[in-house]
C-alpha cells in the first residue's frame, strides 16, 4: 500500500516534468529563422552536450557549423568521429567532399635560380622582406623561400624547397583554396585548372626592368617562341606582364622548344613514359 | 502512431519514470536492511576500537550519546566531536568511562590536515595521551593541562584539545553537575 | 546571516567545485578557451544552480523524507534538473535569440556538468537549510565562475605562448589548474 | 612643475627614448655637391597619388622642368634636377616601400640649364596664388614623411588652423641637416614661415628646436627678433627625447594637445613644418626655384661626416665618394636616420624629395628571444599602444584583433625595439601587421 | 565477432575517454586516490554503461525526440541508484570513499554520450561491445592514475587493507600533493603530454 | 664600397643596450644583498642549499631545452629563480627538497609554459608553495640565527606564527625585524639588505617603485585598519622580499603602470586577509601566486592610455 502511494507520487513528478515541458513547447512561440540551419545540423550530432569540442553544447556547435563548415573539418565532434556512417552523413550534407574535388590548383611562377644580393636579417615572413627594397633576391619577382604561402595552406600542400630556395605545391593534397595566392606579397602563387598539363615557371616581368636587378638564368626572355610554336590559341600572351599563359591543350613542342625550359609540366601532362611526374619534384 | 506526436513523449516519459521508480522500489527493499546493518555495523567497529569489550550499544539521537554495553552492563559512553583544524573540520570520537569522569580515549575519525604534519594527530604518540585523562585536565600542556602538542603542529593539536573540550562541555556539562550534587 | 556568509565564502574559494572538488572538470576545460565564452557559461552555470538547489530542496525534505524514499534522491534530481533546463533553454530560445547566444548555448552543456547535481547532493549530505542551499549554491557557482574567468585569461595568454608542442591545449590547462590549486590554498583554514 | 610631479609618481609616462645623438657632422658647414654625371627619379616621392611622366626617351630637359605632374590632389610634380636628355624610363624600387615604381633617368649634359624662374614677392600674392606656387614647385614635406605641402596648406573650410609649428626638432640621432640649415640659412627658415602663416593668415607660430641644438636656437632667435611677422613667432626649446619630432609629439609637448586617433594636426588646429620644407617654400616663392636639391647629411662610417646640398636623383655613393669614402666595415647603408630610416640594398640607390640623411654604419644583428614582458615597449610607446600584443598576434597571425589595439595609431618610431632586452624586430612586425589589415580591408 | 571485438578495442586506446576524449574526467580525478577506490569505481562505472548502453539500443526505436534526454537520464540514474545502494549494501566502506562521486555517474559525459552517440543506432551487441570498450579504457586511465598517485603520494601501496609494497626511504617523506586535488591535475596533465610525445594520442 | 653584400634589416637600425641578460644579473646583484644577509644569519649551509639550488636548475633547464629542442641560453634566469627559492625556503631545508624546487620552478612552472617569458606563475613561489604542501614534515624546521656560520641552528618558530613571542621591548623588535636578526625563510628575515637590494632594481630602472610601496602600504594600511600592528606586519615574514623581488617580476605582472598598481594593491590586501584570517602563518607567496593568475585579466582591462584617445571613453577590446 505505502509502495504504491511511493510510486503515484513520485511518478507525478516524472509526469509533471513532462508535461511542463510539453506546455513549453506548445505555449511558446517558433523558433527564430536564423537558427533553423543550426537546428538541421544539430540532428546530425549526437546531442550529448558533453562540451569537448569546445562549443558548449551540441547547439551551440551546430550554429558555429551552420556558420562556418570549416569547423567541422577542422574540429570534428569527438563522439561523432567514431562513428564513420554519422560523420559521413553530416559530411555529405555539408557538402564538404565535394568541396575537396575542386577544379583548380596551385602553380608557382617561380624556378628559384635568383640568389640574393644582399644580407637579409629581418623577420622571416615574405611580407616583411618585401617592404624593404622589393625583397633580397636579384629578381626583384621571385619567391623569397620564407613561406608565407605554407603557412596559411590548410592542407600541408605548399612546401618550401630549401635547394632552390622556392615554394612548392604538392598537387595530391592541393584543394586549389586560393589562400596562398592572397598570401604570396610577390603574386607568384596562381590557380589554374587541373587539367591544365603545363605552365610558365617565371613572373619577370619585362617592362617593369628595375635598373640594378635582373633575372635569375632560368627565367623567361619573353622570346615570343612557345606562342609560335604551338598552334592558335594553345599559348596566349599576358600583354601586362609580357609572359605566357598556357591553357588545357598539351604544348609538347613549346616545352621543348623554351630557350630557358621554364616551361614546367604538371600531374596533367601526360607523358609517353608511364611516370607521373609532380611540379613538386619537376621544378628541381 | 507517431512517436513524436501530441502527448505521447508525456506518457512515456511518465512510463520510464514508473519502471524506475518501481526498479527502485524493489532494489531498495532487497538493501534496505543490508545497508541499515552495514551503518550499525560502521558504527560498532568505530566504537569497538575505543572499548574492545563492547558487545552491544545504546544510541540516544537526541544527546547524541553512545552507551556502551558489556554483557548488559555499561562500560562507558562515547560522543563525537568536532574541531577546527589547520584546513577543515576534524571529526573526533571521544570515549569516556562509565563514570564520566576520565576518557576512555579518542579516536579521529576524519581530518584533513597537512600530511606529515597536522595529520600527526591519527598517531598513537598523540592520541594515547587522552587516555585516562581526567575530563578538566584535558588542555595542551602549555596552558597547564596533560596534552603535549605535536612539535611544529600547534593549530592541529590545539583544534583536536578545544573540540574535545567543547564536547565533553556540551555532553556531559549537566551530567556532571547532576552527579555533584 | 553570518552562518549564510560562511558557507557562501566556504563553497566559493575554500571549497572550490573545481580546484577542490573536481567537478565540472568538462566545461572548465571545455569552455575556457574564451573569456567571453567562460563567462556566458559561469553566468548560465552559476544559475542554474541557485534555480535547482532551490527547487530540489523541497522536494527532498517535503517529498522523499516523508516517504522515507530518500534513495530516490539521484533518479528524481536529475529528472528535475533535466526538465528544467530543458525548459528554460526552450524559452530562452524562443523568446530572444540575442540572449540565447550569449547565454542559452551553454545551457545544455549544464545538465551533464557534475557540479549542478553536486551541489544538491552536497545540500542533501551538508543537511544545509534551505537558505543555506541557496547560498551554498550561489557560492559554488560564483567560484566556479570566478575559477573559470581565471582559467580563460591564463589560456588566452597561453594561445600566444612557445608552449612544447606535447602541452599544448588541454595538459597545459591541467598544469596551469595544478599551480591555480596550489594558489588557492591560500584560503585553506578561513571558514 | 606639475607634469614632473605627474611623471614622478609614474602616472604620467615620458614616453620615448634617449638614444646618444652622435650628430656626427654638427659642425661641418653645408657643401654644395658636384653635379651628378645621371639622375634617377622615381615618380613616386611623396605620399599620396604617383606623379604621371611627361617626358619620353630622348626628350631633352632643363633644370626645373616639369618631368611628371601631379597624380591627383594628394600628390606632387616632379622636376628634372639637371640638365640633359632622358636616357630610360625604367621600373624602380622605391627607396621607401621596396615596391616598384616607373622612374626617369636623365643623362646630365653638364650645363646645369635652369628654366625661366618667375620669383615673386610674397606679399603681393593671394593666399591661393602662394598654395598654387608650392604646388606647382613640387614641395613635399622633408622631414621623411613627404606629406604633398600644398594639401597641408589647403585645410577644409570647417577646420581652422591657429597655430604653425616649425619642426626643428630633429631628434634622429646622426642627422645633422635640419640643424645646419638652421644655422646657417635661419632667413629662408623664417621667410617660408612668414609665407605660410601668411597662406593661412595664422598669428601664432613656434619654432621647436631640441636643446641639443644651442647654436641653431641662439641662430634662429636672433632671426626671429630681426624679421617681422604677420603674428607672434617664438622659439621653443624642446627637451631631447627621441621622438621629440614627430609631428604628434611635439605638438603635445607644444600645445598640450593630443591630436585624435586616426586625426590630423589640423584637428587641434595645428600645422608642422619641417625647416627644410619651409626653405624650399621660400625658395619656391621668392626664388621661383622648383624643388630640385636639399640639404642631406652624409654620415655614420665615412671618413669626413659632411652635409651637402645635393639634387635629388644622385646615387648614394656618389656623395659618400665625396666624404672620403665609408669603413671597411660598414655593412649596411640607410636613408634617413638609424631610428626610421630604411635600409637599401646598393650604394647606387638614389636620394629622393625625402631623404635628409644617409647613413653608413655597421649593422647591429642580435639575435631575437622570447618577450620576457619587461613592458618597456609600453613605457616608451609616444602613443600609449601595446607593442608586445602586435607581436603576439602576428606572429600568430591574428591580425583581426589588431584593430582593437589601435595599431593604426603607430608612428613606427621604433622606440619599442629600440629599448626591447629581448631584441624583438617590434616594428618589423607591426609593419607587417599594418599591411595584412589593409589586405582585410580593415581601415 | 569482429564487430564486437572492433568496437570493443576501440575504446581502449584510440578512444580513450580519459586520454583521448577528455570525458567524465571528475570521476577519474577526484576518486583515484587509491587502487580500491578505482577497482570500485571501474566496476560500478562499468555496470552502468553496459547495462545503459543494452537497454538503449533495445529501446531506442520507441523514444520519442522530444524527452530523449529526459529518458536517457532516468534510465541511467536508476541504474546509477541500483549500483549506490548494492555498494551501501554490501562494501560500506568503499561506498563511503566514492562519497557523492558514485552517484554522479549519472551525469558522466560518456555514458550520456555513448548512449546517445552509439547505444541509441546499433544493436545490441554492439552495443556492449561499446560499453566493454570504453569501460575498460575508463578502468585502464583511472587505474593507471590511482598506482601513481597512491604510489608516489603515500611512498607504499596498499590494495583492500593489504599491504603490497613500500618504497624504502620514499615512505617518509612521500610527495603527499599528489595526494591533494592539485595532485591530480599534475599527473592527468602530464601522461597526457607523455603519451602525446610518445605519440600514443595525436596532438591537437 | 667593396661587393660584400649589404645587410637589409627592418627599422630601428640603432639598438639600445638593454638585454635580457644584463637584466637578469643586475637582478643576482641585487639578489645578493638579501643572500649574504641569509649566510650571515643562517650560516654556511645556506651557500650549500644555494650552490645545490643554483647547479640543478641550470641543469634542468639545460636538459629541458634540449628536449624542447630549443636553445639554451645562459642568460641568468634560472639563475635569479634558483636563489628566490633558497631565499624563500627554511633556512635548513633539506638538500633534496631544494632539488625538487628546482624541478618544478624550471622545468613544470616555466618550461612547461614555454620557458621564460611564457611562465604565468612566478616558479620560485609556485615552487615554494609546492614543497610546503607536499613536504610540510620535513620543512616545519625553524631555527632561530646563528651568527657563527657553522653552528646549528636552534629551532624555534617564525615570528608571524601563533608562538612567537618576543621578550624584548617593541622598540627592539623592530630594530631586530629590520636587521634580520630573528628567525624566518633564509633571506626574508633583513627588511634592511632587502631594501638595499630593492633600491638597486629601482636605480637601474628594473621595477617600478610603485610595486613594493603600494604592496607594503596596503598591508600596512589594512593590518591598522583591523587592528594590527602595521609596523609588525610589514618588517615580519616576507613580505619585503616578495614586494622588492616578485611582486615586480616581469613575466608574471601586468604590463602597464597602472595594472601594477592593482596587482600590488590586490596582492596586499589578500596578504592581509590570509594573516589574518586564513590558517597560513605567511601570505606573501599565495598572494603573489594568487594575483598572477589574475594578471591575464588585468592586463586584459588595463591599457595604457592611446594617445588621442583621452576625451573617449574606454574602448572595448575584445
Amino acid at each position: 500500500m505505502n509502495a504504491t502511494i511511493t510510486v503515484t507520487i513520485l511518478s507525478s513528478i516524472g509526469f509533471f516534468a513532462g508535461l511542463m515541458i510539453y506546455v513549453a513547447s506548445k505555449v511558446l512561440p517558433k523558433e527564430d529563422e536564423s537558427l533553423a540551419e543550426a537546428a538541421r545540423v544539430k540532428e546530425f550530432l549526437p546531442g550529448a552536450d558533453c562540451g569537448a569540442c569546445g562549443y558548449p553544447g551540441c547547439f551551440a556547435y551546430a550554429q558555429a557549423v551552420a556558420h562556418d563548415k570549416q569547423v567541422f573539418a577542422k574540429t570534428p565532434c569527438p563522439i561523432l568521429a567514431q562513428d564513420k556512417g554519422g560523420m559521413k552523413k553530416l559530411e555529405d550534407y555539408l557538402g564538404l567532399q565535394a568541396e575537396v574535388i575542386v577544379g583548380k590548383k596551385a602553380v608557382v611562377h617561380c624556378t628559384g635560380g635568383s640568389h640574393s644580393i644582399v644580407e637579409y636579417t629581418g623577420l622571416q615572413t615574405c611580407a616583411a622582406a618585401t617592404q624593404l627594397a622589393s625583397g633580397f633576391n636579384e629578381c626583384p619577382y621571385s619567391c623569397l623561400a620564407l613561406g608565407d604561402c605554407v603557412r596559411v595552406c590548410p592542407t600541408g600542400a605548399m612546401s618550401i624547397d630549401q635547394e632552390h630556395h622556392v615554394a612548392v605545391v604538392d598537387w595530391e593534397t592541393c584543394i586549389g583554396c586560393g589562400l596562398c595566392v592572397t598570401a604570396c606579397p610577390q603574386g607568384l602563387p596562381e590557380l589554374i585548372p587541373a587539367n591544365t598539363p603545363q605552365y610558365v615557371a617565371c613572373n619577370y616581368q619585362a617592362k617593369r626592368d628595375i635598373p640594378g636587378r635582373k633575372r635569375c638564368p632560368d627565367g623567361c626572355i619573353h622570346c615570343h617562341i612557345c606562342e609560335k610554336v604551338s598552334e592558335e590559341g594553345a599559348v596566349t600572351w599576358d600583354e601586362k606582364k609580357d609572359l605566357p599563359i598556357f591553357h588545357v591543350t598539351q604544348v609538347d613542342t613549346a616545352i621543348e622548344k623554351c630557350p630557358r625550359h621554364v616551361i614546367r609540366k604538371t600531374v596533367a601532362y601526360e607523358e609517353k613514359e608511364l611516370e607521373v611526374v609532380g611540379s613538386a619534384q619537376e621544378t628541381g | 502512431m507517431n512517436k513524436n506526436k501530441g502527448f505521447w513523449p508525456v506518457i512515456f516519459l511518465t512510463l520510464v519514470v514508473i519502471i524506475a521508480i518501481v526498479a527502485l522500489t524493489l532494489t531498495n527493499g532487497i538493501t534496505k536492511d543490508k545497508i541499515i546493518q552495514a551503518k550499525k555495523q560502521a558504527v560498532a567497529d568505530m566504537l569497538a576500537t575505543l572499548f574492545p569489550h563492547m558487545q552491544s550499544f545504546d544510541y540516544d539521537k537526541d544527546s547524541g550519546l553512545y552507551t556502551i554495553l558489556a554483557g548488559g552492563e555499561p562500560i562507558g559512553h562515547a560522543f563525537m566531536a568536532k574541531g577546527r583544524g589547520y584546513s577543515g573540520a576534524i571529526d573526533i570520537l571521544v570515549g569516556v568511562k562509565p563514570d564520566n569522569k576520565s576518557l576512555q580515549g579518542i579516536k579521529i575519525i576524519t581530518q584533513q590536515e597537512t600530511p606529515g604534519l597536522g595529520a600527526k594527530i591519527i598517531n598513537p604518540s598523540f592520541l594515547d595521551q587522552f587516555k585516562g585523562v581526567g575530563i578538566n585536565e584535558v588542555n595542551l600542556s602549555r596552558n597547564g593541562g596533560k596534552i603535549d602538542a605535536i612539535t611544529g603542529a600547534t593549530i592541529s593539536s590545539s583544534a583536536v584539545v578545544e573540540g574535545v573540550k567543547k564536547a565533553i562541555i556540551r555532553e556531559l556539562g549537566s551530567q556532571q553537575k547532576g552527579g555533584n550534587s | 546571516m553570518n552562518n549564510l556568509f560562511v558557507v557562501f565564502f566556504s563553497m566559493a574559494l575554500v571549497n572550490n567545485m573545481i580546484l577542490a572538488k573536481f567537478l565540472g572538470l568538462c566545461p572548465f576545460f571545455g569552455v575556457s578557451k574564451k573569456t567571453k565564452s567562460a563567462v556566458s557559461m559561469g553566468i548560465a552555470v552559476l544559475l542554474v544552480m541557485l534555480i535547482s538547489s532551490a527547487v530540489t530542496w523541497p522536494i527532498y525534505y517535503y517529498i522523499l523524507v516523508p516517504y522515507g524514499v530518500e534513495v530516490m534522491k539521484t533518479v528524481i534530481f536529475i529528472l528535475v534538473i533535466a526538465s528544467l533546463v530543458q525548459i528554460i533553454e526552450m524559452a530562452i530560445k524562443r523568446t530572444n535569440v540575442t540572449l540565447y547566444n550569449a547565454l542559452g548555448i551553454y545551457l545544455p552543456l549544464i545538465t551533464t556538468n557534475c557540479a549542478v547535481l553536486g551541489i544538491t547532493f552536497i545540500n542533501v549530505n551538508q543537511v544545509y537549510s534551505f537558505w543555506e542551499a541557496v547560498f551554498a549554491a550561489g557560492g559554488a557557482g560564483s567560484g566556479f565562475l570566478l575559477v573559470l574567468l581565471i582559467m580563460s585569461g591564463i589560456r588566452e595568454r597561453l594561445e600566444f605562448s612557445d608552449t612544447p608542442k606535447a602541452f599544448k591545449g588541454t595538459p597545459i590547462a591541467f598544469i596551469t589548474a595544478m599551480l591555480l590549486g596550489l594558489s588557492f590554498l591560500a584560503f585553506k583554514g578561513m571558514v | 612643475m606639475n607634469t614632473h610631479v605627474l611623471e614622478v609618481l609614474g602616472l604620467k609616462r615620458p614616453a620615448g627614448v634617449h638614444p646618444p645623438s652622435s650628430k656626427l657632422g654638427a659642425q661641418t658647414a653645408i657643401e654644395r655637391a658636384p653635379l651628378p654625371e645621371t639622375v634617377t627619379l622615381p615618380l613616386q616621392q611623396h605620399i599620396g597619388a604617383p606623379a604621371k611622366v611627361l617626358v619620353k626617351t630622348g626628350d631633352e630637359v632643363k633644370v626645373g622642368q616639369v618631368i611628371a605632374e601631379a597624380g591627383g590632389f594628394v600628390s606632387a610634380p616632379i622636376h628634372a634636377t639637371i640638365s640633359g636628355k632622358v636616357k630610360q624610363l625604367p621600373t624602380v624600387a622605391s627607396s621607401v616601400t621596396g615596391k616598384a615604381v616607373p622612374g626617369v633617368v636623365i643623362e646630365s649634359d653638364g650645363q646645369d640649364e635652369w628654366i625661366e624662374l618667375s620669383p615673386a614677392d610674397p606679399d603681393k600674392l593671394s593666399p591661393s596664388e602662394i598654395v598654387s606656387r608650392i604646388k606647382g614647385a613640387g614641395i613635399v614635406g622633408m622631414g621623411g614623411a613627404t606629406f604633398p605641402s600644398h594639401v597641408k596648406l589647403s585645410p577644409p573650410p570647417e577646420k581652422t588652423i591657429n597655430t604653425v609649428i616649425v619642426n626643428g626638432a630633429e631628434c634622429e640621432p646622426y642627422i645633422t641637416a635640419d640643424n645646419r640649415l638652421m644655422i646657417e640659412h635661419p632667413e629662408r627658415v623664417l621667410s617660408g614661415l612668414a609665407i605660410v602663416m601668411k597662406a593661412l593668415s595664422v598669428k601664432r607660430a613656434f619654432v621647436a628646436i631640441e636643446d641639443n641644438k644651442p647654436q641653431a636656437i641662439a641662430k634662429m632667435r636672433e632671426q626671429v627678433s630681426q624679421m617681422k611677422f604677420p603674428g607672434d613667432v617664438n622659439v621653443h626649446v624642446v627637451p631631447r627625447r627621441y621622438p621629440m619630432g614627430a609631428e604628434k609629439t611635439l605638438i603635445n609637448t607644444i600645445l598640450g594637445k593630443q591630436v585624435p586617433e586616426g586625426g590630423l594636426p589640423m584637428d587641434v588646429g595645428a600645422l608642422v613644418h619641417n625647416v627644410a620644407t619651409l626653405a624650399a617654400i621660400h625658395d619656391a616663392i621668392v626664388l621661383g626655384k622648383p624643388l630640385v636639391e636639399r640639404v642631406i647629411s652624409v654620415t655614420g662610417l665615412v671618413k669626413t661626416p659632411k652635409n651637402f646640398l645635393a639634387r635629388f636623383g644622385t646615387p648614394a655613393s656618389a656623395l659618400i665618394d665625396l666624404c672620403g669614402g665609408s669603413d671597411s666595415n660598414a655593412d649596411e647603408l640607410i636613408f634617413g636616420g638609424p631610428m626610421m630610416g630604411i635600409a637599401q640594398p646598393s650604394f647606387e640607390t638614389a636620394i629622393i624629395k625625402g631623404t635628409n640623411c644617409i647613413l653608413v654604419k655597421k649593422s647591429d644583428l642580435r639575435e631575437e628571444h622570447d618577450c620576457i614582458r619587461c613592458g618597456r615597449c609600453v613605457e616608451t610607446c609616444p602613443m600609449g599602444l601595446l607593442p608586445l600584443q602586435f607581436v603576439n598576434l602576428v606572429k600568430h597571425e591574428d591580425y583581426d584583433h589588431l584593430i582593437n589595439y589601435h595599431i593604426n595609431n603607430c608612428v613606427e618610431c621604433g622606440s619599442c625595439a629600440y629599448g626591447c632586452p629581448a631584441n624583438i624586430p617590434l616594428v618589423a612586425y607591426i609593419k607587417v601587421g599594418k599591411l595584412e589589415l589593409r589586405k582585410l580591408g580593415v581601415k | 565477432m569482429s564487430s564486437f571485438e572492433k568496437n570493443f578495442r576501440r575504446g581502449i586506446v584510440r578512444s580513450n575517454p580519459t586520454f583521448v576524449l577528455m570525458l567524465g574526467l571528475c570521476p577519474t580525478l577526484a576518486v583515484s586516490t587509491s587502487l580500491d577506490n578505482a577497482i570500485g569505481m571501474t566496476a560500478a562505472f562499468v555496470f552502468v554503461l553496459v547495462a545503459s548502453n543494452i537497454l538503449i539500443s533495445l529501446i531506442h526505436g520507441l523514444v520519442p525526440n522530444k524527452v530523449r534526454i529526459p529518458v536517457f537520464i532516468v534510465i541511467i540514474a536508476t541504474l546509477v541508484s541500483i549500483v549506490d545502494l548494492m555498494m551501501q549494501g554490501f562494501v560500506p566502506a568503499l561506498s563511503k570513499s566514492l562519497g557523492i562521486y558514485l552517484p554522479l555517474i549519472t551525469v558522466n559525459c560518456i555514458v550520456l554520450g555513448r548512449a546517445e552517440a552509439f547505444a541509441s543506432k546499433h544493436g545490441v551487441l554492439d552495443s556492449m561491445a561499446d560499453a566493454l570498450g570504453i569501460g575498460t579504457g575508463f578502468g585502464l586511465a583511472i587505474l593507471l592514475l590511482s598506482f601513481i598517485r597512491q604510489l608516489l603520494g603515500t611512498g607504499k601501496l596498499d590494495l583492500f587493507g593489504h599491504h603490497l609494497f613500500t618504497i624504502p626511504g620514499f615512505s617518509e617523506n612521500p610527495v603527499s600533493v599528489l595526494m591533494l586535488p592539485m595532485g591530480a591535475f599534475l599527473v592527468v596533465g602530464t601522461l597526457l603530454a607523455l603519451f602525446r610525445w610518445m605519440g600514443v594520442t595525436k596532438n591537437e | 664600397m667593396d661587393n660584400k653584400p649589404l645587410v637589409l634589416s627592418p627599422s630601428p637600425h640603432l639598438r639600445g643596450r638593454n638585454s635580457i641578460k644584463r637584466d637578469m644579473y643586475l637582478v643576482i646583484l641585487a639578489l645578493l644583498f638579501p643572500t649574504a644577509g641569509a649566510v650571515y644569519f643562517f650560516g654556511l649551509y645556506v651557500l650549500l642549499m644555494l650552490a645545490v639550488s643554483i647547479l640543478s636548475a641550470v641543469l634542468i633547464e639545460y636538459g629541458a631545452k634540449m628536449m624542447r629542442r630549443r636553445p639554451f641560453r645562459m642568460d641568468g634566469s634560472a639563475i635569479v629563480t634558483a636563489i628566490l627559492f633558497v631565499l624563500v625556503m627554511p633556512p635548513r631545508s633539506p638538500l633534496w627538497i631544494v632539488v625538487v624546487g628546482s624541478l618544478i620552478s624550471i622545468a613544470v612552472a616555466k618550461e612547461m609554459f614555454g620557458g621564460l617569458g611564457h611562465n604565468i606563475f612566478n616558479p620560485a613561489l609556485a615552487a615554494r608553495a609546492f614543497v610546503t604542501v607536499s613536504f610540510a614534515g620535513a620543512l616545519s624546521h625553524w631555527i632561530a640565527p646563528v651568527h657563527s656560520m657553522l653552528a646549528d641552528g636552534v629551532t624555534t618558530a617564525t615570528p608571524l606564527s601563533e608562538s612567537f613571542t618576543y621578550t624584548l621591548s617593541k622598540g627592539e623588535l623592530y630594530k631586530a625585524l629590520f636587521l634580520g636578526n630573528v628567525s624566518g625563510s633564509a633571506g626574508e628575515t633583513s627588511a634592511l639588505l632587502i631594501l638595499i637590494g630593492g633600491l638597486i632594481l629601482i636605480a637601474f630602472r628594473l621595477i617600478k617603485w610603485q610595486v613594493p610601496v603600494f604592496y607594503i602600504g596596503t598591508v600596512a594600511l589594512l593590518s591598522w585598519v583591523l587592528g594590527k600592528d602595521p609596523l609588525f606586519q610589514i618588517l615580519a615574514g616576507g613580505l619585503f622580499l616578495g614586494a622588492f623581488f616578485m611582486a615586480a617580476d616581469y613575466v608574471t605582472t601586468p604590463l602597464t603602470t597602472r595594472g601594477k598598481v592593482i596587482f600590488a594593491v590586490g596582492a596586499g590586501v589578500l596578504v592581509t586577509i590570509i594573516r589574518i584570517y586564513g590558517s597560513m602563518p605567511e601570505g606573501v607567496c599565495y598572494s603573489i601566486l594568487l594575483m598572477n593568475a589574475f594578471t591575464p585579466l588585468i592586463d586584459r582591462h588595463v591599457h595604457p592610455r592611446v594617445f588621442g584617445m583621452v576625451k573617449r571613453t574606454k574602448k572595448e577590446v575584445a
